[in-house]
Order: structure tokens, then C-alpha cells, then sequence
């Protein structure tokens, strides 16, 4: 899925939250977003899930204007949160059920219930969301990514709740994407899981796009850039 | 660019004159050319002031309608403007359109106020605009708090005519209908120079009514302006 | 349909949740049965003019109750940024006006079931053989309430002191709502024929079309904005 | 209260009510332009 971004800017009251952006994401690309907290990563994503409307500028997928309205478009477009997206008092299978049929995607439950198995929920199919851990959310919410297929998925910092078996079923689960021509960005903080995977990489600071490289082995430039924002040891205590 | 501007606010400064000139004329006709009336006396007067302010009530009713229809459909910012100050002065006029009717009653029905279905309509089309400000007010987000009141200025105008309905059947069932009965208006047989007073203050509410939209959509204009150049003198 | 399909799941997601919690129904109920204890205590109510005064008691405990009700209709959806899941995917938006109408709809028309024949023994009125065709005043009533209260309930969703907002900006365009349906029932128990109540119920059943048509072309732009 | 008493009221109040509301409109419209003016030099000054 080829998208390409034009002016995309989003101010809220007197306040740049992106300041305009031109970009063009290839099908096939894993993009990291980095950036401080506050950057716009997350006004961002909102604006490339259509879930924010832009003050100017636009979106295009696949030649496609994307904007608000329950276009089919949409069905292509996946957004994991790790807390989110979930309805706390439905059973995991519910969730999926429900969404399954929103998306009109039609699977039949032996497929729910193997999306569950494959993300390691199969033991807590009737449990109800509210019961499970975030860790656990988020894999439930990436089983119904799962299900659903989206070409164009977005990540807002998935590594922070993920264990070890969890961060190898999303990294898998990416790859394969990227390779059957989806396009992947995700916002993250974990600078070294991300940098082995992407294939490129933006930073943004203070909603401007102030670095955008394809990754190449001795990536001096990328450190240089990024070392502005590691953090310096303990400030609190000198 | 300043040309434009130039002509709008001699434009304005014409409306403003003429507004002014057309209520002195309605003073001098409402007050004292007209003669008093018959049966009220020298409070009847009060009718040419009331009747006017009723219209221009509804008619900011009906451009919050049109203001917000147009908002909805293209999204911009000056269609939101118009909407909103038409709503602020309509708040003003029927709060004043109520204010007037008491008046009214009192020497003429002996109560500040009775459950006539003019005043009725008039106080629930005033809690209707409060209700729209209160809206705007209250939610954070620019383009959100726009929407939202363009949709309750949408329904609300779709309601007027079935409150109208809902009131007058509900009035005639009670009360005998009032002076102010609609079907019987009041300039059917009154005093030609009372329908001159009348005629005149129309007028005078109109243009006033339009020189102040003009003004305050012009400084809501002027604001915008000032956050969209602060918001962009930040990334120029 | 596709529309419908989709209605029809989002209703049962609902459904399912305040089967599960029962927050809202129990809440509305029990607030309806201790508004009918308000007013007993509220208003001297002589035993001949219960009859006269009760379309108008019921109708005002139906109101608030309802406002209860819209405050958490979308509480669901609050929790865990549901909505934006929901606006996420290429779903109807009209089909989520229509479930919460229906949804709400229904709690209130549950509510109205157990407190209308209450009324009727605490206040010990006649008429029984009345209250099927009140009910169905009261049906036409709620449903107007419902078309425009969810659909005002989206519009402060994310506004501030929203459940103060919320009845101030829905109750003055219920007013027709209000007197149609008290006159209606007001009628029926003083004349028992129904059509005499028919101007106000033809009145009734326009407001309802007018507004579930537009608030179903309008919540699109409201949810989404 | 005879009748002119009410008409002078009614008049009195509407017409003091409505040039309250152009004075405060008319300082705010002062205002905004106090506040404009040097954000609209500004910006010629720099494009």
C-alpha cells in the first residue's frame, strides 16, 4: 500500500502539533517514528488513521483521498494501541467477533479462535478483557490485527508492555506484513529493537520532520541526529 | 485586499447611519404621531416596539440555521463566524423581545407575565440560544465546538415549527386566545398612522439589526484572523 | 443490509454489556420508582385529580430517567478509546445512531413497563383497561426522546460539565414531545377514546421521523468531528 | 404606573441595553485591531 502525504499539517488553539510534512510511504516499508515525548508522533498517527482531522493537507492511499466518513478505505487501515481498542466487559472472543463483523471481514470463528491461539490467548478465549493484564491486551490486540489483515498498520509503542515471546509474535508478524507489500510505522521509545527491524527511520521534534533516512549498516548520520535525545545519565542527582 | 476592507466598513458606517436615522424616525412616529390606543391607551405603544423585535428574533434564528447548514456543507471558518454571532445578537434581541412583552402585560393583562403563546414561543426560542452558547462555550476543541453548534443550530431550527404547533394547540385549549392572537393581527384594523409607526420601526429593527451582525461578524472576523497569523507567524 | 448487519451488532454489544452490568437499567428504574415517592411527598395529590395530574408525573420521571439514561449511553465506548476503534474501521456511523437509539430506546421502554402499572397502584387509580393505549402514547413519546437524545448525547460527548449540559440544551427542543404526549395521555384517560388524542399523536409521530432522519444524515459529522 | 410609565420603561431598557452591547462590541472591535496591527506589519515585513 503506497501512501503519500502532502502539507499534512495539525494545529491545536495557537499551537503547531505537525507542522507540514511531505512524505511518501512504498509498500513493503517498516518505518520507525522516534522522536521526544510531544513530538506530534502520536497527532502523526491519528492523521494517518484519519482518526484527526488536519488542518491542511491531506492523505492519499494508493491514489486514494483518505478523510473522515466510513470510506472502504478504511478497512485497510489497522491502528495498535497498547491499552486500547478493546471492550473491557466482552470476552476476547466477543471483541473479536465484533470487529470481525464491523470490518465485514467475515471469518468464521475456527479462524477467531486460531488468530487466539496463534498470539497465545487460547486459554483465555471467555475470559472478559478486563480481567487480563496490558501485556496481554496487546496481544489480544495484534490477534485481531491478525484477523482483520490491514495493508496499512500503525504502532504506538507496543515494546513497553510486551515480554520477550510477545515482542518475537509482533516482530514476525511485521515482517511477514512488510514482505506481502503492507507498510508498517511505528512510534516507539525502544530506539535498539526497532532500529534492527526498520527499513527506515523519521524523527520528529517538536512536529517537525527533521530526519528521514532509509537504513544503511554504519548509520553515523542517524546517531548524530538521534544522540540529541538519548538520555544523559541521572540528571536528578548532579 | 484594503480596498475591499475599505468598502466594507464604509458600508458599514452607511448601514450604521441609516440604522440610527430609521429608529429616531420610529421614536418620533411610535411615540408621538401615533395616537394612543383606544382601549390601552399610550401603552399600546409598546407594540411598535415589540412587534419588530419579535421578527428580527427569528430571523437570527433562521441565519444560525443558514450559517450553520453552510458550515456543514464547505467547512469554512466564516460560515461558523456568521452562525455565531447571529446567535449572540439574536440572544440580545429576544431576551429583550421578552422583556418588552412583560412590560407589556402588565398594564394590559395587570401580570408581568401570562403563558400567551407569543411570549411562551418567544422564552423557549431563548432558552434554545442560551442552550447554543452554552455549547459553544463548553467544548475545548475549535472545529468540534463549530460542528456541534452548527448541528443543535440545524435542529433547533427544524423544531421551531413544530414547538409553534405543539404551543398553539396547547394555548387554545386552555386560554381564550389572548390580543395578541396570531390570526388576528394587530394592524388589521388599527389607525393608518399607527401602521405607519409600525412600518417604520420595522425598518429601524431591520438595518439595526443588520448594522450590529455586520460588526460583530466583522470582529469575529478580525479574530480569527489575529490566532490564524499568531498560528502561522510561528512556521512562516 | 450491510447498515443493518451492522446495527444489529453493535445493538448486541450493548445489550451484552448491560446485561453483564446492569448499571444502567437498574440505576433508571430505581430512579423512576423513588421520582413517583418525590412527587407523592412533593405534591398534595387529592385522589380525584391523580388521574387529571398523572400524565404529567409519569411523563417527568420518564424524562429524567432518560436523561440518566443518555448521560451513560456512551460510556462504553469512553472506556479504552472504544469509539475511536470503532471510527477506525470502515462501520457505518449511522449504524451506531441506530443502535443507541434502539439501545436506549429499549432500557427506557423497559423502565416505562414496570413504572406505569406502579403509578398505578401507588396512586390507586382505575382505568387499567387504559394502559395499553397509554403505553403506546408514552412508546411514541420516548421514541422522540431517544432520536434526539442520543443524538445530542454524542454532541457533548466530549464537552465539559457534559451532564449538566445535556438536558439544558435537549429539553427546550422537547417541548413538543412533552406537551403532545401529555395532552395525548391526558386525553385518553379524561374522553378513553383514542381519537380524540390523534392531532397530538400525528404530531408525535412527525417529530419522531423528522428527527431520526436527521439525526441519522447528522451523527456522522457530530461522532467524527 | 400610567401608560407612558411602561412605554418610557420599555423603551428605556431596550434602547440602553442595545447601545451597551454596540459600546462593549465597538471596544472589543478596538481592541482586536490594537492586537492585529502589529501581527499584520509583521508579516509584510517578513514575506
Amino acid at each position: 500500500m503506497r501512501i503519500v502525504i502532502r502539507g499534512l499539517s495539525k494545529s491545536y488553539g495557537l499551537v503547531w502539533a505537525l507542522k507540514q510534512t511531505d512524505l511518501v510511504l512504498e509498500p513493503g516499508e517498516c518505518i520507525a517514528l522516534l522522536g521526544p515525548n510531544g513530538a506530534g508522533k502520536s497527532t502523526l498517527l491519528g492523521l494517518l488513521s484519519a482518526l484527526l482531522h488536519p488542518t491542511t493537507g491531506e492523505v492519499l492511499i494508493d491514489g486514494q483521498r483518505l478523510d473522515q466518513g466510513s470510506s472502504p478505505l478504511r478497512s485497510a487501515i489497522g491502528l495498535l494501541t497498547p491499552s486500547g481498542h478493546l471492550y473491557e466487559g466482552l470476552t476476547l472472543r466477543e471483541n473479536l467477533h465484533l470487529f470481525n463483523s464491523l470490518y465485514g471481514v467475515k471469518k468464521s470463528p475456527q479462524e477467531i479462535d486460531e488468530a487466539l491461539d496463534t498470539v497465545g490467548l487460547g486459554r483465555w478465549r471467555e475470559e472478559y478483557v478486563s480481567a487480563l493484564s496490558s501485556g496481554m491486551k496487546c496481544r489480544l490486540g495484534i490477534g485481531k490485527w491478525l484477523l482483520l489483515q490491514p495493508q496499512f498498520l500503525l504502532l504506538d509503542e507496543p515494546y513497553g508492555v510486551l515480554d520477550g515471546s510477545g515482542v518475537d509474535l509482533l516482530e514476525s508478524y511485521l515482517k511477514r506484513l512488510c514482505r506481502s507489500g503492507g507498510t508498517v510505522v511505528m512510534a516507539t521509545h525502544h530506539v535498539s529493537r526497532i532500529l534492527t527491524l526498520c527499513s527506515r527511520a523519521l524523527i520528529l521534534r517538536r512536529g517537525e520532520l527533521i530526519f528521514d533516512e532509509p537504513r544503511q549498516q554504519p548509520w553515523e548520520s542517524f546517531h548524530r541526529t538521534f544522540a540529541e535525545f538519548l538520555p544523559r545519565g541521572d540528571q536528578w542527582s548532579s | 485586499m484594503a480596498q475591499a476592507a475599505q468598502n466594507k466598513t464604509r458600508g458599514r458606517k452607511l448601514l450604521g447611519a441609516s440604522a440610527l436615522l430609521s429608529v429616531l424616525a420610529g421614536l418620533y412616529f411610535g411615540l408621538i404621531e401615533a395616537p394612543p390606543d383606544a382601549y390601552q391607551g399610550n401603552a399600546q405603544r409598546i407594540m411598535y416596539l415589540h412587534i419588530p423585535s419579535i421578527l428580527t428574533a427569528y430571523l437570527s434564528f433562521f441565519i444560525v440555521f443558514i450559517g450553520s447548514c453552510l458550515f456543514l456543507w464547505k467547512r469554512e471558518k466564516r460560515d461558523d463566524i456568521l452562525a455565531s454571532s447571529a446567535a449572540e445578537i439574536g440572544v440580545l434581541f429576544t431576551a429583550l423581545t421578552i422583556l418588552e412583552g412583560s412590560i407589556w402585560g402588565k398594564p394590559t393583562w395587570g401580570v408581568w407575565w401570562t403563558w400567551d403563546a407569543r411570549l411562551t414561543l418567544t422564552a423557549i426560542l431563548l432558552l434554545i440560544f442560551i442552550g447554543y452558547l452554552m455549547l459553544r462555550s463548553l467544548i475545548e476543541d475549535e472545529t468540534r465546538a463549530a460542528v456541534c453548534s452548527a448541528v443543535l443550530g440545524i435542529i433547533g431550527f427544524l423544531d421551531i415549527p413544530l414547538i409553534h404547533m405543539s404551543v398553539y394547540w396547547w394555548r387554545t385549549l386552555h386560554q381564550p386566545p389572548s390580543i395578541l392572537r396570531p390570526d388576528k393581527m394587530p394592524w388589521e384594523n388599527i389607525h393608518p398612522s399607527m401602521l405607519i409607526a409600525l412600518a417604520v420601526n420595522f425598518v429601524a429593527f431591520i438595518l439595526l439589526y443588520f448594522y450590529l451582525l455586520s460588526l460583530r461578524f466583522h470582529v469575529g472576523e478580525m479574530e480569527e484572523e489575529a490566532k490564524t497569523r499568531k498560528l502561522y507567524r510561528g512556521s512562516l | 443490509m450491510e447498515l443493518l448487519r451492522q446495527t444489529v451488532w453493535l445493538l448486541r454489544k450493548d445489550l451484552l454489556l448491560e446485561l453483564r452490568r446492569r448499571e444502567s437499567v437498574v440505576a433508571m428504574f430505581f430512579f423512576g420508582t423513588l421520582l413517583l415517592f418525590v412527587f407523592h411527598f412533593a405534591f398534595e395529590i387529592p385522589p380525584d385529580r391523580a388521574a387529571a395530574m398523572a400524565p404529567g408525573l409519569l411523563w417527568l420521571a420518564f424524562i429524567f430517567t432518560g436523561t440518566l439514561g443518555l448521560t451513560q449511553l456512551f460510556q462504553a465506548e469512553r472506556e479504552n478509546h472504544c469509539l475511536e476503534a470503532l471510527l477506525l474501521g470502515p462501520m457505518d456511523r449511522a449504524a451506531l445512531y441506530l443502535a443507541k437509539v434502539s439501545f436506549n430506546l429499549f432500557l427506557m421502554l423497559l423502565v416505562e413497563v414496570i413504572i406505569f402499572p406502579l403509578f398505578w397502584i401507588l396512586f390507586n387509580l382505575a382505568f387499567w383497561e387504559l394502559l395499553p393505549s397509554l403505553f403506546l402514547v408514552a412508546l411514541l413519546g420516548t421514541m422522540g426522546f431517544c432520536v434526539l437524545g442520543t443524538l445530542f448525547s454524542a454532541v457533548t460527548l466530549k464537552a465539559r460539565a457534559r451532564e449538566l449540559l445535556l438536558p439544558l440544551i435537549l429539553f427546550p427542543l422537547m417541548i413538543p414531545v412533552i406537551l403532545a404526549t401529555v395532552r395525548g395521555m391526558e386525553i385518553l384517560l379524561r374522553t378513553g377514546q383514542f381519537e380524540e388524542a390523534v392531532p397530538w399523536l400525528r404530531l408525535l409521530v412527525g417529530f419522531d421521523v423528522i428527527f431520526l432522519t436527521a439525526g441519522f444524515l447528522i451523527f456522522e459529522w457530530v461522532i467524527e468531528a | 404606573m400610567s401608560g407612558w410609565g411602561f412605554v418610557f420603561l420599555a423603551y428605556g431598557i431596550v434602547w440602553l441595553a442595545l447601545l451597551l452591547y454596540l459600546f462593549f462590541l465597538k471596544r472589543r472591535a478596538r481592541r482586536v485591531e490594537k492586537e492585529l496591527a502589529p501581527l499584520r506589519s509583521s508579516a509584510v515585513k517578513k514575506n
